[in-house]
This record gives C-alpha cells, structure tokens and sequence, in this order.
C-alpha cells in the first residue's frame, strides 16, 4: 500500500485496542446512503517509476523553445544551491510555525526574509509574504482602505498600465468591498500613467493610488512626481514593482519626497522558477506608520525565558485564526517555501550580484530592441524609457508573428491586442541575463523570415 | 547568528550570475538608485552553511512525528518533488502558447477529473492559492449565484462556533454578515438552534465535515435540506477531507461548493507555512461562476487538445484571482500523488486515517486523558481535554505541548477548537506507524507522570530546543520586524 | 572571486598578522625560477548560469537513446527519495568517519550497509566499500591470497566468462604481486565455466577460484558444483555476482555445502545511476573466519563511556595509515557516498521490491529475447538459463547492426565480437524493469528494419 | 534506533517500484533464492526519517569548519551536482557508443588539457577512482618504464618519513621495497641521507611537496637531480596540490608523474569518504604506459570528435584499473570546478589558502601554541604540537581535539605526520573566511584556559555529541560488524 506502514497485524492489534472488528466499524456513524462508491474518474496506482516515465514525457511536450516573455513572470538563472538547500526535508515538509521553539529555523529565515525586502524596496517593514503578485495588490489596497483613515471614499485610482490580470484579479477579490476602483488611462506615445490623466481626481477624496515601475509595458512612469501629487492628495501611494528591478532602479521608499506608503509586487523574479505560474508569492512592504494594518504573517524578534535571542509569529491578533470575522484579511498561510528560496537566492548573489542581473537583463533587452529595431518596418511602441520589457511595434498582426516565431521554437513575446485593440500589431518582449547574444540574433534572423513569409 | 551579521562590505565569493555591472547609464538618473541595498555581502559557503543549519532547528516531517490536528501532516512523496523539478515543467513560461503547453494542460485537466470524482461535484478550478482563497472563491460563488437570481436579499452566512477562523474571516471579506450555529455536547451542530437562524436573509452556511470537533456531522442531510429549503447554499471547507477522502463525498452529503487544500489531503509539502493549492469544486448550480483559467479538452482521448477556458468561455466567472493559473507546481505535485495512489489507494486514505486517531485516542483515554467527546467515533482527529490537569496540577494544554517537543515529539494544534477549554487536536494521519503513535502516547504518559511529580518543570518546558519560550508580548509591543544595521 | 571569501580589508589584517606585505611574500621559500607562470588551457572563468548553459547543451548530445546495454552497468529506477537524502550537506560534504562522535550519521548508515550487503550475499560480514567491482576483484584475490595460507601457489582460475575488463583490471593490479591468474575457457554451447574445464586442475595447489553468477554473458553457472568442487580442492571460492540478482538467484553464502568464502561485486544496480561508469562501488563479503584479511574500510558497533551504543571505524591496523608498508591494501578510501545512495535504496524497496525489481528485469529480458528470436536468422547464441542479459545470435555482424541501431536510438546492446571473434555475429542485450512492452516491440521493429536493410 | 528494528515483516509503504513479483519458475529451483534476505522492511517515511535523522549526526562542510589537514576540506560548488545530475550525463551508459558520447567525451578531453597544464605534465589518465589507486597507477608506470628498459635491477623506492601511509602501501603494492628516507628538524628531506640511499636499485621516490610537514621542500630541485642521476624516477603525490595550485607545477619541480585527489584540490565532495578522483599525470617519458581509457580528439575545434584510446592506442598501457573509466561523474564535477574557477580562480587557489594557513598559524601561536616549523612559512596547512600541554597539564592532542567538537569546530587532523608528537595538522583552505577562522581559533584559546583549569573536564570531551568517546578497544576485540535479528 503506498504511503500506508501498517502490516495486518498493526492493523489487527489497534483493532482490539479500539475494540472494533473491522475498519469498517470505524465509519458507523456515517449514514449508509451517503459512502462512496467506485471512484471512475481516478486511474490505477502508478508506481513512481512509471510516474516518472508519464511525467517525463508530458515535461518533454513543453520544453526547449527560447522564452522571451515576460508580462510578470521571469526567467532568470537560478543558482544550484538555492533550491537543494530550500528543499531540504526540515525546510519543505514544515508546517507553520506555531511552535515557536520548535521552529527557529523558518522563523529566523522570515525574518532574514523580512529584513531584505524592506531594505530592497528602501521600506520600514515587510510582512511574511502573501500569494503572488496580483492578490498581494488587491490586499495593499484593501490594507489602504483600512489604513487611510482621513478617506471616506473608499476610490483606488489604478492605472490602465497596471498588468490587465493583476487589475481583473483586484477587480475579483476586493469585488464586495464596496470600493471604487478608477482606471487612469496609459499615455498613449508614451505607454505611462500622466500626470495629466490624474490631474483630473485633483481635490478629490481618493484614498490610494497604484504606482506600477517599470509597468506592465515595461515603461518606467516619473515615480518622484507621482508619489508626490498623491500624497498632496492626502491619499495613500501603492507601489507595485518588479523587485529585480529595485536593484538598480530606485526603490519605493525614495519615491519622491516621502517615499510611498506601500510596496507591493511578486517575488517569483528572484530565485523562484516560472513553474507554469506559481508557486510564486507575494511580497509586501509598508511604513512603521501603518504597519499594524498589514495583513498576513508577521514574524517579530524577541528574547527567550533566557534572555536569548529568538523569533515567533507576531500581531496575531490581526489575524483571521484569532480575530475570526474581524480579521485584517482571511489568508492563513504565507508562501514559505518560495520565500525560503528567495531568501537563500538573495544571500548568494548579494546586492552587486543581484544589480548584475538586473543591469545585464537591462542591457540584454535593449540589446534585442535595438536589432529588431533595425527591420524594416519594425520599431518601439513607445517613446520614453523601458527597463527589460519593451514593447515592440511589428507591420502585422502580433498574434500571427508570434504563432509562427512559435512554430521556429522561439516564444517571442506577449501578444499585447490581447490587452487593448489599439495594441494588435504590438508585443511586449523580456529579455533577461540568461540570453546570450547569439540567442538574440537568432531571434531577429527568425522574426525577419516570419514577416517575409507574412508579407510574402 | 542572522546572515546580517556575517555580511562583510565588498565580499562577493560566488560564481552564481554574472560578474560585470551593466552600463545603466542609458536611464533617468533620478530614476536609478542612488544607495544599494542593504542584503547580505556573503561567500557561498556562507550562505549555504547558514541555510543549512537554519534548517536544523526546525520539527519537519521528514525528521519528527508531526500530528498536528486539522493540518494533515502526512508524507510528502519524494517522486512528486521530482516530478514537478522536470524541465518542461519547472520552466514553462505561465503565457506560453498552447502549442507549446500540451503536456502541461493534460495534467491539469486529468486533475480536474480526478477532483471532481473524489468530491462528487460537476466542475472544479484549480486556481486558488490556498485554502482561504479556495473559501473566498466559494463564497464569491455564492454570492455571484443569489445575484444572478436577482436575490438581494440573502446577507448572512452562517458559521458553526466550532468552525476554522478563516470561514468567519472570509465570510466577511464577501460582504456577508457572520452568524454563528452553536454546537452542541456531542459536537454536532444544534439543528433546532440552526433552523431559528435560517431564513430568506441566509445565503449559506459554511461547514466542514467531520467538523473541527473531530467527529462525523451526522444530521448533515438533515441541515442541507434545512438550508437548501430556504434558499441557501451549502459549503464545505475541505480542510477535514482526509478524513473520509474514497469513503463519502461532499456532493453526495448535499453540498454546493467547496475547497480542497492540496497541500493536506494531496500530500504536498507544507513548506514551512506554504505554498498550498486551494482548488473549488461545485455542482452544477455553480459551474457558470467558477474561477479563471480552467483547462479545457477538445478531442477524442486519443487526439486531444487542450486549452484554456476563460473569460470568454465561462462569461459570469468570478474571475481571475491571481496573476496566471495559481500555485501550479503544487498543482503537478499533488496530480502525481493522485496517480500514485490510485483509486485503491485513494479509499484507503479515509480509513488509516480513521484507524490511526481512534486507535490513538483510545490509547490515550487508558492513559488518563479526558477525550472531549468519548461516546463519538473520532474520525481522522480528535481532541483531549486537560482542563483536569490545568485546575489539578497547573499545567494546561500549552505546557504539556511545550514538554512533547522535549521528547522530540511536534506538539499537537492546541487551543483550538475553540468551545473545547485546554484543548489538544491530535491527527495522526494515515502515513504514521503504529510504533510512531506508540511513542508518542508513551511521551504524553510520562509527562502526565512529570506533571504529578514535578509540574513546574513541566510549565518550564521546552528545555531541548534552540530556544525555550518566546516573550510574545515584547514580540508585540516592541515590534522588531527587521534587522538594522547598528 | 568564485569561493574565496576574502575582502580587501580581510586580506590587509590577515598580512599584518602576518607580518607580510602581500600574498606574495608567503611564497618566498619557493625558488623563482619554479614559479608558474600564465596557465594557457585553462579558460577563462564562465558563471555557473552559462556553466549550466554549457552543460545542458553537452548532455543534451547524449540523450534520449533507448538502452539496452548492460555488461556491468545496469539501468534501474532510483526512486527519487534516494538522492535527495544522500546529497544532503551532512553526507554529502563530510569526510572518512576519523572523528566517531561528530561523524555517527555516516557509522551508522555504513554500518547498516555492511548488515545489508552481509544479509543479501548470505555472508557474515562485509566491508565499507571497495573502488568498484572490477578493482573489488582484484582485492579479493589478494585477500585470497592472504587467507589461503595453506596454498603456497599464489595461483587463481579465473573464468573467461567473468567480464572482461574485470579481467584486465585484475590482471593490472596484481601484476607485481607474483600471483598466477589461469584463464578457464567458457563452454561454446552454454556459454558458462564448464566443471570439466576445471577438472584439468583437480589435484594442483590452487588458491582460489572465482565464479561469476550470473556470469558476463548472462548465464547461470552451477553455483552448488563449481562451490563445492573449488572447496575439495583447499581453495577459496570467490564469488562475483550483481547484487540485483541476488534478490531472486541463490546468494554465495548459500552455494553448495559450505557456501562462497568471498563474495564481491559492482553495487552500482542497487540506486546507483550509470553515470558513464562511476562513481559505482565494489563491494565484498566474507566469512567471519577471514575477515581480518578484509581490504578497505571496516565500521563496527561497540559503546561509548557512558554504555550507550555507537559506530566506529575498526580493525584500522590492517589499514595504510597505520601499518604503512605492511597494509592490506593502499585503499584509504571507500565510496561512501554511493554506498550512502544504495544503502537508502535498499531501504526503500526492501526484500520484496527488490525481488520484483529483479523478477521483472528477468520477466522482461525473457520477453525481448522471445520477440527477437521470432525474427528469421535470430537466436540465443548459448544454451541454458539467463537472467536479464542474453548473447543474441545475429544473421550479420553484430557490430554493424548495433551502429545502425543507434542511429534509430535504440543502443541495441553490447558487441560480443569486442571479446571473442567466435561471438562477432553475437550482442549481448540486457532488459530491466524499466523498459515497457512498447518498448520491447519497438525494438523489435528496429532491429527487422535495420537487418533488411542490411541484408537487402 | 537502527533501521533494521523498525522493520516489521510484511511492511510494504513504497510506491518505488513494480509491486508485481515476476514468475520466476523458468529459472532452475535450485539456483534461485530460497530465504528471503534480512532488508529492512519500512515505509518511504520512515525510510527518509531514519536517514535525515542519522545525517543530522554529522558534522560537514556545508555545516561546520572542517580544517582536517591533508584533505582539504573546501566548499563543494552546488553547481557541480546539478551539473553531473543532467539527465544526458547522469543516465549515459559507461558503454554507449561514441555517436552518443560526444557530450561527455569533450567534457573528459578538456579536463585532461586542463590538468596538464596545471600540473605541467605532457599527459593525464582520469581513470583512477581514488588518490591511492592513481598513486598504484604512477609507481606502476614507474615500474613499467624501467622494465621497458630491461633495467631490472631497480627494486627500491624511496619514501620521506613524513610521506601519507598510502605511499609506502603503494609501492609494496607494485613490487617494490620501500626505504625510508629522514625528514630533518626544519621539515625538509634530509639531502644528504638521501644520497647514501639512492643507488641503481633505486626505482623511484614518492614525495608530496609541499610536504606534510606543511612547509616548502626547497630542495626539491637538487632531490630531483639526485634522484634523476641515479636513475630514478620521481613521483609526486599530489595530496597538497592545493598549496601551489596555480603557482607552482609539478612538472617544472622535476617530478615525473602524479597523481591529483580532485575531491581535495578540484573541490568535489568527499562524501563521507568517498568517492573521490585520483587522475594520473606523467612527462613524456611516462606517456606510453599512461592507463586506459584516455580521450582522444580528432580533427579541428570546430568539427572535433572525440573517442576513447584503448590499448590498441597505447600498446605499453599499465591497463585498466577499473570496468570502465573510474569515477566518471566526480571528473565531471572537477571539469565544472575548474571553468567557474577559471584561468585567473586557479591561480588564486594556492595564494588564498596560504594566507589563510598562515594567519591561523601566526594567531594559534600567539594564543600559546606551539608550532612544529616556527621559522618556516605556513603552506595550506601548518602543524601545531601539544607536548607541552600533555606534559604539563595532561591534556593530549586528542583531548584537544575532541573538545574541540563541543564547540561546533571539527576537530584538525591529528598525529599525522607521524614525527611530530601531539600534533594537530591544520588545513583551513581558501573558502573559508577570516570569521570562521577567528573563531577555531577563540575556541582553541578557550581550551587552552579550560586545559590549564580543568583538565579533567577537557579530558572527558566531547559532552554534546551524539555519542561521547567510543571504545575502540571493544569495538576491535568483540566484533560487530553486521546487525543480527535477536
């Protein structure tokens, strides 16, 4: 029996000690008419070799196309070391930490966790990690709503250059919150959120604004006056970034004069495999000032009866197992595993490796830009600065580009008519460190046959 | 030691990305940061040693017997971790092509199928991140259905006193009202009190099944019809699934809608506090309102095509709840362990749990712990209560867990529920021994022999750890939530 | 600078310490004119990220080929668990057991190998490890030698159907040892030892004999006869067989009367991959009454000083680093990691699992042979029973129809003809319980292929 | 707990590998396996907990210094595992023909140029699977010139006292009669005892050099002369290349042949003890009798192809030491090592681990100790003597060393070599930081005090270990070598 230790004789002895006859007996309390017949849908056991020979061959259904899309999520190198040491049995097969002392190696690394991200992203404090990227967002601004309590408006400004399934999944979870979600429109030539745009909320009671650097084009908005005009506003500055990127671009808390309130954004950029999607995780930052509104796990320092050093979950009382119906937010579970391997993935490449990766993907993808660029017919999107995602205007349709740059094993990019009309002869690429240069030519040699092939 | 504290200005000893700053020149200088941030300057040594033996001052499964009630700590296949470590898998980007997907999708879709059979429901998104958000979705559904109708009215979800913090908290996060069903002595809800409750203002109820009390709903009919009569809908919190996972299924009990968590009754590691997988199964009241992306199949089984279901496909869906697809490599991992055990091994789950935890709880009712509902088969858990030991002796629910670990033992879920005082819930799983379990009822007897003899060095556990009991309230009150630099 | 931890900083208090002004200076007790100069093969350093990249392309060349080969290196599923626990740091970076009390992890996992191998091989005891199986053969002869002291021959017979370059390497390490290694001929019909080719050595001062179950060519040798004959003769009977085997096959402590003196072997079938020939380990059991003529590594149980049980290295006076000139052996190593490997493999499978995984190695093997003789011109070249290698009889030469097969992916098996041109027509083919039945009928089909085209 | 006594007999908790047994009755009744062996029957849980468990009883570089001399125990780069863990790499049978092997091929083929030129040497064999057995391979290629040249009288090989037990077993191993040559007081070969042994029945001389004294042989070049007048030959044990790695080769100090432990000097894992790598190296007069299998490259860089050379290649060949080509997936982590390390890496692999051996040797002897070469400088590793300690207080070099254990430092290699008395020979290599070595040496400090006022106290170490000090004694007399069902 798989995973299942008891020989008949187990099995027998703890029947007499439970004074039963049979397994059976143990489910007479269940009415008969409710058991379970034949499972039809769930196949014969497999053993792990024949797994492993299924697995291999749908894993091989998938691979080997050079990948530059981004669109929120990444592909960078991932060092070895990382995920050996996160998988280690004592890491991976942990449960929460509820037992304080029984528990100090995951507790001490959230708090390692903690202490890097609110330096990356120049904020006082960061939380234990939420789900991913997107319904991180949706609990940044319901912890705005809570936390700014001049605004009676409950109105979120969210820029239409905000990642579209970042602002529907918003859309979905703060959906009976009564909240009033405003899109600001993108600049169109230069694909970033105006100030002219929100200059329109200007004396309103707008409760939080979203900041998305770079944004979902790729494009970097003007961070300092943003931050600025919203906090004249009396209204709270959500930051949502890239955390790559922060290692060479400024980061939230020195947006402006005051810094932003809150930074958001998804981790997965930084040691986490792209894995279909997910398991990514959710980071949050926010300001000392507003910190008991955070929702999600928070891990404190403290002493021990000793006097001696030690870590534990702290303001529980936030939190849905105690508060119950009052709690800051229902999540019970932060993404620790994901955060253990970004916590290891930061140690390693330290503050110069990490702006490393973060400037060659830079480079890499200006690189590529420019060598598209050089095809007739083939140019920017957008004017302005971009960090390493690009929009890409093409003489056809991009979904069709991309369709047959597909079939030449080359994922080339997102198709942005998904996103808006306007945008169909548009894709948005990513390149990041792990390109080589050959590898970039090899996508300009394969994208001017599939536009020769389209204009024939 | 924190890593902090072994960082060194200008130590780079890694051969892990590249060496060479890139020239950022080409960006606003306003826009480029001005001071690096403060992350640790280590060797890889360093780095690796100090993961390492971080590592080893944690309880694990793959190191200690982990019964920790209504968490499902089973063992987590090895073969799942490698399979979702494939390369294919590991590093298919989220918006990759369906061209370039198909091995990818035919998993996803066979796990569809696999979760509709166990829960006897018509459809299931795989979507959610974790059981809350599994609840939330659910709950939204709800909603989403009694608009459909035009039922505004419909307010209020009811909760038993006994049920998970989450219900209550996501109940709110839906914009219902909360209001509690209390339990009775026997740890069944009190149907009569529940029939007050319900009317034309109720939307649902939310309920798992065996309860938190460890113990089988038994009216449960009787309540789906007492709700469903008023118009309400029935969800079930899949947190206890293990308990009858191939023995009964939620559909067939009457619900609507519920939540798995993968990571319980699949198997999938806990992480250390995550990543989960909370996907939502409903019958066909519900299908139109499911959550985005679903996987779709198009062919014969032997020609099939898979694709992506949304928006478009399921126009009334709730929508999307997260950037792609959700917590997919949880998703592969618990897909393998499903085909793993297979049908056989699917019923088999329900019954060594159920074997496991009664044969606990009547080994250690002998030893001298109360059982707080003795006349009740307990189900994959049950609860002791110490209230004796607590006003006898002094030493209550926390000290003893505290003294479990001294004997390397991971203490119980205590506290919790919350109707039973000085509670511990036990779950001992299907994947534990016997010997397992015997050692562990052999602990709890020699600390209630210690808590007779010698309580205040119970009350003074833990005393093996890396550290003994934590000051939370200067935890709390002198928040210290990241290292600075001094 | 990869793996060198030192700062500017570190490296100015370290020479002050010192009392030098640079590194250099520490190197002034070696002549100059030895100092090296620019080294000109080495590259210059690549990151691990194109390291990787480097390597994936260079492994991608060599996979993918369905493999049918076996003579001495077996294709085995190694559940996943097997690895992921053997390469944890605590195994994976530590060193010879010399401290006992800081290395008990490692004592006992070897300790519980050498109960493992001594219970398979149905012996009293077994060693730490030897090299491998081929360099474990020469140690057992040598270990022969020691212990035959009432044979003054020094002289071996050494079957020809033992594997051949176990034979070479034999003949290489003991080549200054004075030692007299026979070949014994294989019988051409049944391909085993025949009893009657010995018999010519009834009489004479032999000291020991070996015997290989199954032998190279997949065949059973009678085990009981050869056993009991080698023992009327005063000699010492080593057995040579693949562990795997010994799951359903009858262990060397239990051929014929008093059972096999020495048995070693290749462990590498037991969780080990191929691995292009290693790290394997050679293992080797032996009788109580000459254990301490046993080369290499040896963990015992004994108590510490409060009585409490623990493992130690023991009999260490057999070994270099004590005895020096006078050892046993030079070996001053085992291969502890790959024995870490097979002792949690055996674990895993346990008695039974690892009689299915034999059982159906040799169901399997069955199978193909049955399908491939249903070929017109195919057969078994010898007589007898195989367990899961078999000498193919081809209507061409085999090593034309291996080359042809390989470039259909199929490596079809080992090319007889490489060890006797009287086999040149012959492959050796081996299946294991990895392989389906698709994959045995594929074979078939390749091989009906390539033999018309090579017949016309 | 062995995991023998958490078998029970039926036990099957694995989802491995096939459940079915085969028929086996085609097979002769009396060739097959009447009793089942005595394995161990447990589920995968308990499988993985025992052998996590037990790891946790280790000290490793990943979780502690580890300055054992002479075996250099540096960090092992994760990035080789992964590397060596390909599936093209790690599933390549040994024999697959060559069409299939070019990946791996070309790997081995720039290892062997690579060694070359670090050790400056004309050709390299990777077969060795150990230190030990390329020694085996060097002095029988020694042995195999000479005869080559009828010149049998050569019966001798000279081995400096200080010399690794393995080269005296090495050379009787290959025929030879091993002399002993003194070490003088400053850690060098006497020279001039040296020359009244060497004579025409001298094969050879096995030295390492740096030598295990841990100091520069500075005459290395006048040994060489005398060594090569007489006819001999010189052999290099390259146990301490870490020392000159980069800096000094072998080749130019007049050695002929060598062999290296690239699970020292090329930072592949010790495992435990094991596997290693130990590639042979020799000048041009050696390069006929190399062992096989060596790579080949035919044609150009840019269409090579690589293949093996077999003896038909190298007709005077010493043979083959192993079935295949030795410890193949250890070459290819030494291959990885040397391109992260690089040209300009390898070269600072000497230099650092020189600065660190002389840092700590300068601090401990500030710190009271005594070292055995005080007025010489520190190679990679340096030795430290206790006679004083042991006279004075009564604490040995083994006290020391055990109580070095409680304070999380593994203990330095002790009473080796053999002419120091109560020496601790101290290895730190290059990628440990100045920290780690600061603090070995504030516990050494602190022994030093704990030694001068309680030196029973430091007798009885280690007191945190999982087992205190064993007793060999017992271990050697009553032997207990396997476990047995009671």
């Amino acid at each position: 029996m798989p995973f299942i230790p008891h020989t008949e004789q187990d099995v027998q002895e703890m029947l007499e000690t439970i004074g039963v006859s049979s397994i059976e007996d143990l489910f007479d309390e269940i009415p008969p008419q409710l058991r379970a017949g034949e499972l039809t849908q769930v196949p014969d056991a497999l053993n792990e070799m024949d797994m492993m020979r299924r697995m291999r061959e749908k894993s091989a259904q998938d691979e080997g196309a050079l990948c530059f899309i981004g669109a929120g999520a990444y592909e960078h190198h991932i060092p070895a070391a990382v995920w050996d040491v996160a998988t280690r049995g004592e890491f991976m097969t942990a449960y929460t930490p509820y037992q304080a002392e029984a528990s100090q190696g995951t507790l001490q690394l959230i708090y390692e966790y903690q202490s890097m991200m609110a330096t990356l992203m120049a904020m006082d404090v960061s939380n234990a990690s939420l789900y991913d990227g997107a319904s991180g967002l949706a609990e940044a601004v319901l912890m705005a709503v809570r936390a700014n309590r001049k605004s009676k408006s409950r109105k979120i400004l969210v820029p239409g250059a905000v990642h579209p399934t970042y602002r529907s999944a918003l859309a979905a979870i703060v959906e009976s919150q009564n909240i009033d979600l405003v899109e600001v429109p993108w600049n169109a030539e230069q694909g970033t959120t105006a100030l002219d745009a929100l200059k329109a909320y200007e004396g309103e009671d707008i409760t939080a604004v979203i900041i998305a650097q770079p944004n979902f084009f790729g494009q970097l908005e003007d961070v300092h006056a943003l931050t600025d005009w919203i906090h004249q506003q009396n209204s709270l500055a959500i930051a949502l970034v890239n955390p790559m990127a922060m290692a060479v671009l400024e980061a939230p808390g020195n947006w402006g004069e005051k810094g932003a309130d809150i930074a958001v954004g998804d981790g997965q950029p930084l040691g986490v495999p792209m894995a279909s999607g997910g398991p990514y995780y959710g980071f949050m930052c926010c300001t000392q000032a507003i910190v008991r509104q955070m929702p999600g796990r928070l891990i404190g320092r403290t002493v021990d009866l000793d006097g001696k050093p030690g870590y534990a979950l702290t303001l529980q009382a936030r939190e849905q197992h105690i508060r119950r119906s009052k709690a800051t937010s229902n999540i019970c579970t932060n993404q620790g595993l994901a955060v253990t391997a970004s916590t290891i993935y930061m140690s390693m490449v330290g503050p110069d490796g990490l702006a490393n990766v973060a400037g060659q993907s830079y480079k890499n993808t200006q690189s590529l830009v420019e060598l598209l660029c050089s095809i007739e017919g083939v140019g920017r999107q957008f004017s302005g600065h971009t960090f390493h995602e690009c929009a890409v205007k093409l003489p056809v349709n991009a979904a069709l580009v991309l369709e047959k740059l597909a079939e030449r094993e080359i994922l080339g990019g997102f198709d942005l008519g998904r996103v808006d009309a306007s945008l169909e002869n548009a894709m948005l690429i990513c390149v990041t460190e792990t390109k080589s240069q050959a590898d970039l030519e090899l996508y300009k040699s394969a994208l001017v046959d599939v536009l020769n092939e389209i204009q024939g | 030691m924190l890593i902090f504290e072994q960082s060194r200005s200008g130590r780079k000893a890694t051969a892990q990305v590249p060496a060479e700053a890139a020239d950022v020149s080409g960006l606003p200088a306003d826009l480029v940061r001005k001071q690096k941030p403060g992350l640790p300057e280590v060797s890889e040594l360093q780095a690796i040693r100090h993961y390492t033996n971080l590592s080893r001052k944690n309880f694990s499964i793959d190191t200690q017997f982990y019964p920790l009630g209504s968490c499902t700590m089973k063992y987590n296949p090895r073969g799942a971790l490698a399979a979702a470590s494939l390369p294919g898998i590991l590093n298919r980007h989220p918006l990759a092509p369906e061209s370039h997907s198909q091995g990818f999708l035919s998993c996803m879709y066979e796990l569809q199928e696999i979760l509709k059979d166990v829960t006897g429901m018509k459809g299931v998104s795989l979507t959610p991140m974790a059981g809350a958000q599994g609840e939330f979705a659910g709950v939204a559904m709800i909603r989403a259905y009694h608009q459909s109708r035009n039922d505004d009215a419909r307010t209020e979800i009811l909760v038993p006193s006994a049920a998970h913090g989450t219900n209550p908290a996501t109940a709110v996060m839906c914009g219902y009202k909360v209001r509690e069903v209390p339990v009775n002595s026997e740890g069944d809800v009190d149907v009569d009190a529940l029939k007050t409750l319900v009317g034309p203002q109720t939307a649902g109820i939310m309920m798992t099944n065996p309860s938190t009390c460890g113990v089988f709903e038994r009216q449960i009919e009787e309540i789906a019809k007492v709700i469903h009569e008023a118009g309400g809908l029935l969800y079930y919190d899949g947190a206890n699934l293990n308990a009858i996972l191939g023995k009964v299924k939620p559909g067939d009990m009457g619900f609507d809608v519920m939540h798995m968590n993968l990571h319980k009754t699949f198997a999938t590691p806990h992480g250390g506090g995550g990543p989960g997988a909370g996907p939502v199964a409903v019958n066909d009241r519900l299908l139109p309102f499911l959550p985005t992306p679903i996987v779709g199949k198009e062919g014969s089984d032997e020609a099939a095509t898979y694709r992506w279901l949304t928006q478009e496909d399921i126009p009334q869906t709730i929508g999307n709840l997260s950037a792609f697809m959700g917590n997919a490599g949880i998703l592969v991992r618990a897909y393998v362990y499903a085909i793993l055990l297979g049908k056989e091994g699917m019923h088999r789950v329900g019954e060594y749990a159920t074997l496991n935890a009664n044969y606990m709880a009547k080994r250690l009712e002998k030893e001298g712990f109360q059982l707080a509902y003795p006349d009740r088969r307990a189900t994959h858990e049950f609860i002791i209560t110490l209230s004796k030991q607590t006003k006898d002796l002094g030493v209550n629910a926390m000290d003893v867990a505290k003294r479990l670990l001294d004997y390397n033992q991971h203490a119980p879920t205590t506290y919790f529920p919350l109707l039973v005082p000085e509670c511990h819930l036990i779950e001992p799983t299907e994947t534990e021994s016997k010997e397992a379990m015997d050692e562990y009822i052999a602990a709890m007897a020699s600390i209630l022999k210690e808590s007779e003899a010698n309580p205040e060095m119970v009350r003074g556990a833990p005393y093996t750890q890396p550290v003994k009991r934590l000051d939370d309230v200067k935890a709390a009150r002198e928040l210290d939530l990241a290292w600075k630099a001094s």
